[in-house]
């Protein structure tokens, strides 16, 4: 019995050991962590004040969506980049494999432990990332949310893709098109919690309230949590369920291209229809299919760009974070922040068979 | 059926009957099902709806008869889902790679590459003597860990797929999707092997006895070896099954299927103590759990009390399963009934 | 759980020289291996050992060292929980639910807490007293307590927390930041590690663990023991229900999910025998420290969360199988039959040829 | 019966087998020889070596010394399935068969007759078919083992070892919980394998038995050889006299205890199939001794007694006054203490220390809210073994690294802890040394005289004899003699014990 168990700590040091160094080793496309140039790791005495970003760029900056893989958050993370080599500050890429809270809080704290210069977060979950936003300001960390808000004590400032109200309007007025102004449509929305997703959700509740939508009666809201196979699923439900449903809205990139692949497994093209948020190259196959005859979206890539700007921004300290402060964004011109705390991309932009082709994202 | 027993000693109890059948049990309880849903829904009752289940619940029938074969030896693989996703993803990404491969030689490439996954628990658990339930809880992480490292956290979506890939599951080139097919398939050939193979008898008896199976010379230690390789075969296959009819390959592809396998398992009674378990048991149990499903989607019950639902199905069907042995033991003890 | 006993699988040396066993016992091997990752992630990354991250680290945790404390119990007696993660969905479901309903915080805390015990009582009394195996049973209630959580909360999330509750989860003390979680986290560590070396109740759970039938011939109720640690269980789920609501400061049904099986490698790496009789609360707290470290050093070096736990799946593997390898070279010597070698042979070639084709056939892919 | 049973070569010889385990002789230059075609009896009480001497033949033991023949041939068995290649086949007491299995499948397990890869089931349904006419059985092959009776499971058993070409067939105490038409049948087979040429090793209690089936029966006595009669030519009171033999010069320290108060009353006390309206008295300072024979139903008394398996009807009074016992906990209440037969599964927590198996009824005297007191328990615990004289490397020793009489002395350790008024005790000196024997009838005289009420089951003749004060024999569940210390003689208890009843009625 004895020897055995020094046996058995040589072998499991060394695979810990292994483990450690071979996850160092794993090849995600992120850069190691450079040797912060600013002040050396503090070692006991916590540093409380913000620590000052080096003017001299080399800033260490994260975007982090709400799950990787998602091709819509992959064009955000190119837009990002393009920024990153305008601005000379190096932007990793990282996030969790599952769109959850939870492990999107244990990997930010890992961030927040690694001082980086800057956060640019799609939350979520805007309430449970309240306490590591906080946590991150005080160390100093300016924190950007886009695409999904984490509610505003826990974050410096939004990047709203498009003014909500609009969204909502637009893909009410697309759905109606499709309906021929009546008939039955419903909803497939991505996690239940994702704060964007319930925001547009509200709105169009509303514009359904107005007399031109009077015909169309919205029967269900699902959710396919950002998963394809759920969505699929949800979708494929929802047609059972409502034999003369006329339109599907999903307002997530993910849900939009499993409903319409669900609407011509269930060979229902042409009698139900697909709209929502998606981007053109998941959609280009549907769109001339007939599933998803038009649909809106904004550039992803704007979005990713616009982020980093706004984070440079603050972090360099050209800005302080409050409403009313303007600045350039490269490309884009400059933009001011709201005094909601938000900033505003832009209206977003319709999507059909005549424009599809001379968009690649 | 396997061996179906002409009784002629003296006439049995109902409840024996009942007992010899445990399939009947099923059976009986999948109607009152099918029957209130037909009050409460009349549009339930259509051969579309039928056509549904079946496509649903084809992958995890599949998967399933593996785990009840690794049950049947008093053992449990937890690595299931694992194994699928992994596989989905090395296959979509060889098959996106080079589109020339055909869909075929994806499946054969998605047996093989689950059955090495499967022959590694195997190992642990054979020569290792690690307890089923530990091996597989640590490959559970390790394959599922391993999906991430492989694929860097990239999906493979729809239109990068081939479109031979794609169509593989819903086909329906002899009438009914492909899936389906295939599911009715893998099921012919684990009732053969169980029923009518040298090697499947002998998964029986190393369940129901193990030191008598070693008396009796049957190769123990290779007979458990080789129902963790077939498990991570039918794993394998199942992976390139869900990868075309999702169109997708994620890191989170199958997550938690694993359990869902087990309580198919289960409420198809299947003995968890081992020893007995039968194929047509697995397939009833996989569409009672798929009917429940759809019924919850169909009546407008929220699909949030679906999971609640199939909890409470697998409690019951164990209890009753064991209520059922204990009354067996009872009167088998007393001698003569 | 598998109830066949197998006796060489007990890892607690006989106590032949005192002195020397004391220092071969398996948590001497986890404070060894925590050193090690200590040192190695201190050189891999310069924020390792900064007190303040890793106390940030450490509340991430609590939840689950709350619901191991009971496991230990559990998986000492030869019996197995795989609902606790569902019954802390399933409670803090509640908590939310009731505050939704307006409901004062405290009192849903409180009713929270007494449906963790009340879902316990159900696993307790279809395992003690309608006797059925224990794995099949929480498997069942694995998935009716999270379907129960859905069916309460369904896709709206609770939110907004009065701040008092919420500094249980997300307040802290001294310079340090040390968790306020963390600080019951060790009250309740030494309760129940009290319980089980220095109380009667500790002794009949290894008696029932070791043997069954002989504590029951000793005119003990192994029943009544058993309900209560399944009553324990649920319990203190409830209360790890009750810190996660207060740390996120928001719940939804599908909080916790596969927290179970990390719990469960947990108790396992901290030498607790799956087959029950052997087994010190240290060594299950050794090791939860064990993985939080390797778990916060592998994130430091941007090892993602799914790559993190390939590691802990390894160690648990390797903590059983090595010694299981050990015993075997030392009992039966290095002769080993030509059937066998065959075999390994193949088995080398078939985990070869895997290894080259999971790094060979991603290349094209990423490389587009 | 073949008369020139001498001219042909033994299927197996047994020449000088010793074999012993942590000291304790189980078998002693003990010899034997069958012959095929014969049935050999093997005579002896509990305890004299019989199934230590089948274990060696099938292969479960290998000797310390001594030689195995067959047919002539010297041969080392590595294991159970060796000896069954070479043609032993063993039933016991529990048939151990496959339970999920039906009977062709059980009979045909492993090596089932395969057809282009396929098992042919019409060829193992028509070999399990003619192995069960061969012994004239009709059974259904299709039947599951796990709904058959003990006696179908026995018969499948035989005809699986006939399948495997046994040339000689062990069968262990195969009658103990047969009918009696059952037990015929039985008879019938084995007369029917004679026949055939197949030897048969026939182990059983019931002397009438071996009249009834067997040609030659060999005695042991304590792990030794005593003899080999020819059923023809022997009597009743020859094999008794052979099997009890030795004069019971063993001192048996029993004093005359002065006889108290009835402490214990027993009334029609029932439980079907294990034993029917049983009654008797135990009065304090008595020791009531309980003889029988295994499957007399002695075990489950015991148990029904101490609450582990209550009895389904009758009364049990305690001082007079009826209590209802229904767990051992309401058991130990009442002042019952209970050392069971099997030591190492019930009486012992094999993996843990003495001191905690000894304090282990008792914790809660020493908890104070729960918190253990383990030194003073410790203390306690040390004090009680002393007292038994248990041998160890110290408290803190393994159960399991004792030797048999010192793991009984730590089973008496603990229950003499619990101060019981009623000591129920299960074959308290079974497979222990002599030397501990003694310590333990000391012992046990020495609580009567405290007044202790004690109720011993046992299957020694001498040992019930020297001890006890009032003897019962049992058989088939209920009670069929009882004796007082000096009128009670070997013979007389045996003849209770073995003689078939006339109004043998179905059992169940």
């Amino acid at each position: 019995m004895k020897k055995h168990l020094l046996f058995l700590f040589v072998a499991l040091a060394l695979l810990t050991v292994l483990a450690a160094c071979g996850g160092a080793a794993t090849p995600t496309a992120v850069p190691e962590p450079t040797e912060a140039p600013l002040a050396e790791p503090t070692e006991a005495a916590p540093v409380e004040e913000p620590t000052e970003a080096a003017a001299a760029g080399g800033g260490n900056y994260v975007l982090v969506p709400k799950n990787l893989g998602n091709p819509y958050f992959d064009t955000a993370n190119t837009g990002a980049q393009e920024a990153a080599q305008e601005l000379g500050v190096t932007v990793t890429y990282q996030g969790s494999s599952v769109a959850d809270a939870t492990e999107q809080i244990q990997l930010l704290n890992s961030l927040i432990a690694q001082n980086v210069d800057g956060l640019a977060i799609s939350a979520n979950d805007a309430d449970a990332l309240v306490p590591t936003g906080k946590e991150a300001m005080d160390a100093g960390i300016p924190v950007v949310t886009w695409d999904s808000a984490i509610a505003p004590d826990g974050r410096d400032v939004h990047i709203n893709q498009a003014e909500s109200q609009g969204i909502g309007a637009v893909q009410i007025q697309m759905a109606s098109d499709l309906a021929g102004g009546e008939g039955q449509i419903a909803i497939l929305s991505a996690t239940s919690t994702a704060p964007n997703q319930n925001e547009w959700i509200g709105y169009m509740e509303e514009e359904l309230k107005k007399p031109e939508y009077s015909g169309l009666e919205l029967v269900a809201t699902v959710y396919g949590d950002d998963e394809d196979e759920k969505s699929y699923n949800e979708a494929m439900g929802l047609m059972q369920t409502y034999p003369d449903l006329k339109v599907i809205i999903a307002p997530t990139t993910v849900g939009i291209a499993a409903s319409a692949r669900a609407v011509q497994d269930a060979d229902k093209v042409g009698q139900v229809f697909v709209t929502g948020l998606g981007t053109p190259n998941q959609m280009r196959e549907y769109v001339k299919s007939g599933a998803a005859p038009q649909f809106a979206l904004w550039n992803p890539a704007d979005l990713g760009y616009l982020a980093i700007y706004t984070l440079n921004a603050i972090a360099t300290g050209e800005i302080a974070g409050e409403p009313g402060d303007t600045f350039e964004a490269g490309k884009l011109g400059s933009y001011t922040i709201a005094d909601d705390g938000t900033i505003l991309l832009g209206p977003p932009t319709v999507f059909s068979a005549d424009n599809i082709d001379d968009f690649d994202f | 059926m396997n061996t179906t027993a002409p009784t002629n000693q003296k006439s049995r109890s109902l409840f024996l009957t009942l007992v010899r059948f445990r399939e009947l049990s099923i059976i009986i309880f999948i109607l009152l099902l099918i029957g209130v849903v037909a009050l409460n829904t009349p549009a339930f009752l259509t051969i579309e709806n039928f056509r549904n289940i079946l496509l649903n619940i084809s992958i995890l029938v599949i998967v399933a008869l593996g785990q009840m074969m690794v049950i049947i030896t008093r053992g449990i693989d937890l690595s299931v889902s694992s194994i699928i996703g992994l596989v989905a993803m090395m296959v979509s990404f060889t098959v996106v790679a080079f589109p020339g491969v055909s869909p075929l030689a994806a499946l054969l490439l998605g047996m093989l590459l689950g059955a090495i996954l499967g022959s590694f628990n195997g190992v642990i658990i054979t020569a290792g003597k690690v307890p089923p339930i530990i091996a597989t809880l640590g490959t559970l992480s390790i394959y599922r860990g391993m999906v991430f490292l492989y694929s860097g956290g990239t999906w493979i979506n729809s239109f990068e797929m081939p479109d031979g890939y794609r169509a593989l599951a819903k086909a329906s080139p002899l009438g009914l999707p492909n899936i389906i097919l295939f599911a009715i398939a893998i099921a012919i050939i684990v009732y053969i092997f169980l029923n009518h193979t040298r090697p499947g008898r002998d998964i029986y008896a190393v369940g129901s006895n193990p030191d008598a199976a070693n008396v009796a010379g049957i190769p123990v230690q290779r007979t458990l070896f080789m129902v963790y390789v077939i498990s991570g075969l039918l794993a394998g296959l199942a992976a390139v099954l869900w990868a075309s009819r999702f169109e997708s390959a994620q890191t989170n592809t199958a997550l938690g299927f694993e359990l869902q396998t087990v309580a198919a398992a289960v409420v198809g009674g299947v003995n968890i103590f081992g020893g007995s378990g039968s194929v047509i048991g697995v397939v009833l149990g996989a569409f009672l759990l798929g009917t429940i499903d759809y019924a919850l989607i169909l009546m407008q019950i929220s699909p949030f009390w679906q999971l609640a639902a199939q909890g409470l199905l697998i409690l019951v069907a164990v209890i009753v399963d064991s209520a059922i042995r204990r009354r067996l033991q009872r009167l088998g003890g007393a001698g003569e009934f | 759980m598998t109830t066949i006993h197998e006796e060489n699988n007990k890892l607690t040396p006989q106590p032949k020289r005192r002195s020397l066993d004391f220092f071969l016992r398996w948590e001497w091997l986890l404070v060894a291996l925590i050193i090690v990752v200590i040192l190695v992630n201190s050189q891999l990354s310069p924020y390792f050992l900064n007190l303040r991250n890793m106390m940030r680290a450490t509340s991430d945790y609590m939840e689950m060292g709350l619901m191991m404390l009971p496991m230990v119990f559990i998986i000492i007696t030869g019996n197995i929980d795989l609902s606790v993660a569902s019954t802390l969905a399933m409670c803090a479901s509640l908590l939310g639910y009731l505050h939704i309903q307006g409901v004062n915080i405290w009192i849903a805390a409180l009713a929270a807490l007494l449906l963790g015990v009340l879902g316990g009582a159900l696993n307790g009394y279809l395992i003690a007293r309608v006797k059925l195996p224990a794995l099949v049973v929480t498997l069942g209630t694995y998935a009716f307590y999270r379907g129960i959580a859905y069916g309460l909360l369904g896709d709206q999330a609770a939110t907004g927390y009065p701040p008092a509750f919420t500094f249980l989860g997300q307040g802290t003390l001294g310079a340090i930041r040390f968790p306020l979680s963390a600080v019951l986290f060790i009250i309740c560590a030494i309760i129940f590690g009290l319980v089980l070396h220095k109380f009667t109740f500790g002794r009949y759970l290894y008696a029932i663990g070791n043997s069954e039938e002989a504590v029951r011939y000793s005119g003990v109720s192994v029943a009544r023991v058993k309900m209560i640690i399944f009553i324990l269980s649920g319990f203190m789920s409830a209360l790890a229900g009750v810190v996660i609501a207060a740390r996120f400061g928001s719940t939804r049904p599908d909080v916790g999910t596969g927290l179970e099986l990390s719990v469960i490698t947990a108790t396992v790496l901290g030498g607790i025998n799956i087959f029950g009789g052997s087994g010190t609360m240290i060594g299950a707290i050794l090791a939860l420290l064990l993985i939080g470290l390797m778990r916060f050093g592998m994130g430091l070096v941007n090892v993602q969360g799914q790559v993190q736990s390939i590691a802990i799946g390894l160690l648990l593997i390797f903590s059983i199988l090595l010694p299981n390898a050990a015993r075997q070279l030392s009992r039966r010597g290095l002769q080993i039959q030509r059937g066998t070698a065959v075999s390994a042979l193949v088995m080398l070639a078939l985990g070869g040829f895997f290894i080259w084709f999971f790094f060979w056939s991603r290349i094209p892919v990423l490389n587009q | 019966m073949t008369e020139d049973v001498n001219e042909q070569v033994p299927i197996i010889q047994m020449r000088d087998i010793s074999k012993s385990f942590s000291g304790v002789h189980a078998l002693k230059n003990v010899r034997m020889e069958v012959f095929p075609g014969e049935v050999h009896a093997l005579l002896g009480e509990n305890g004299a070596g019989k199934s230590t001497l089948i274990k060696t033949m099938t292969g479960v033991y290998q000797p310390d010394s001594g030689e195995i023949l067959l047919h002539g041939v010297p041969l080392r068995f590595s294991g159970p399935r060796h000896a069954q290649q070479q043609g032993i086949g063993a039933i016991y007491q529990e048939p151990s068969l496959f339970p999920d299995l039906d009977i062709a499948e059980n009979i045909m397990a492993g090596r089932q007759p395969t057809r282009s890869g396929r098992v042919d089931w019409r060829a193992v349904y028509r070999e399990a078919q003619n192995m069960l006419q061969q012994l004239g059985v009709g059974l259904d092959p299709h039947l599951k083992a796990r709904n058959l009776s003990v006696a179908q499971q026995q018969t499948v058993e035989i005809a699986r070892a006939l399948s495997l070409n046994a040339q000689l067939l062990i069968m262990d105490e195969p009658t103990s919980s047969l009918t009696l038409t059952e037990v015929e049948e039985l008879f019938r087979i084995i007369r029917q394998l004679r026949q055939s040429g197949t030897a048969v090793i026939f182990i059983s209690h019931r002397l009438e038995e071996l009249f009834a089936v067997a040609d030659r029966v060999t005695i042991l006595r304590d792990g030794q050889y005593v003899g080999t009669r020819a059923m023809s030519g022997v009597k009743t009171e020859d094999l008794i006299q052979m099997m009890v033999g030795r004069q019971v010069n063993e001192l048996f320290p029993k004093q005359e205890a002065p006889l108290g108060d009835t402490r214990l009353e027993v009334q029609g006390l029932t439980l079907s199939g294990k034993f029917a309206d049983v009654s008797f008295a135990l009065h304090a300072g008595e020791i009531l001794g309980v003889a029988g024979l295994i499957g007399a139903g002695r075990t489950d008394l015991a148990r029904a007694l101490f609450g582990i398996q209550p009895a389904q009807s009758g009364t049990i009074k305690i001082d007079g006054t009826a209590v209802e016992i229904r767990s051992a906990q309401q058991a130990m209440a009442q002042g019952l203490g209970f050392v069971p037969e099997d030591r190492q599964h019930h009486g012992l927590v094999l993996p843990m220390s003495i001191a905690d198996n000894i304090t282990l009824p008792i914790l809660p005297r020493y908890a104070s809210a729960g918190w253990l007191h383990a030194k003073k328990a410790k203390r306690d615990a040390s004090a009680a073994a002393q007292r038994l004289e248990v041998k160890s490397a110290g408290i803190a020793q393994k159960a399991k690294e004792l030797s048999g009489g010192n793991q009984q002395k730590v089973v008496l350790a603990k229950w003499l802890e619990t101060q019981p008024r009623i000591l129920i005790l299960d074959e308290p000196t079974r497979g222990i040394d002599v030397g501990t024997k003694a310590a333990v009838h000391q012992l046990m005289s020495n609580l009567a005289n405290q007044g202790v009420a004690i109720l011993m089951i046992s299957s020694e003749l001498p040992e019930i004899l020297g001890m006890s004060d009032r003897i019962l024999v049992m058989r088939e569940g209920r009670i069929t003699g009882e004796f007082m210390r000096a009128e009670a003689t070997q013979e007389k208890l045996m003849a209770a014990a073995t003689a078939v009843s006339p109004d043998k009625s179905e059992e169940n």
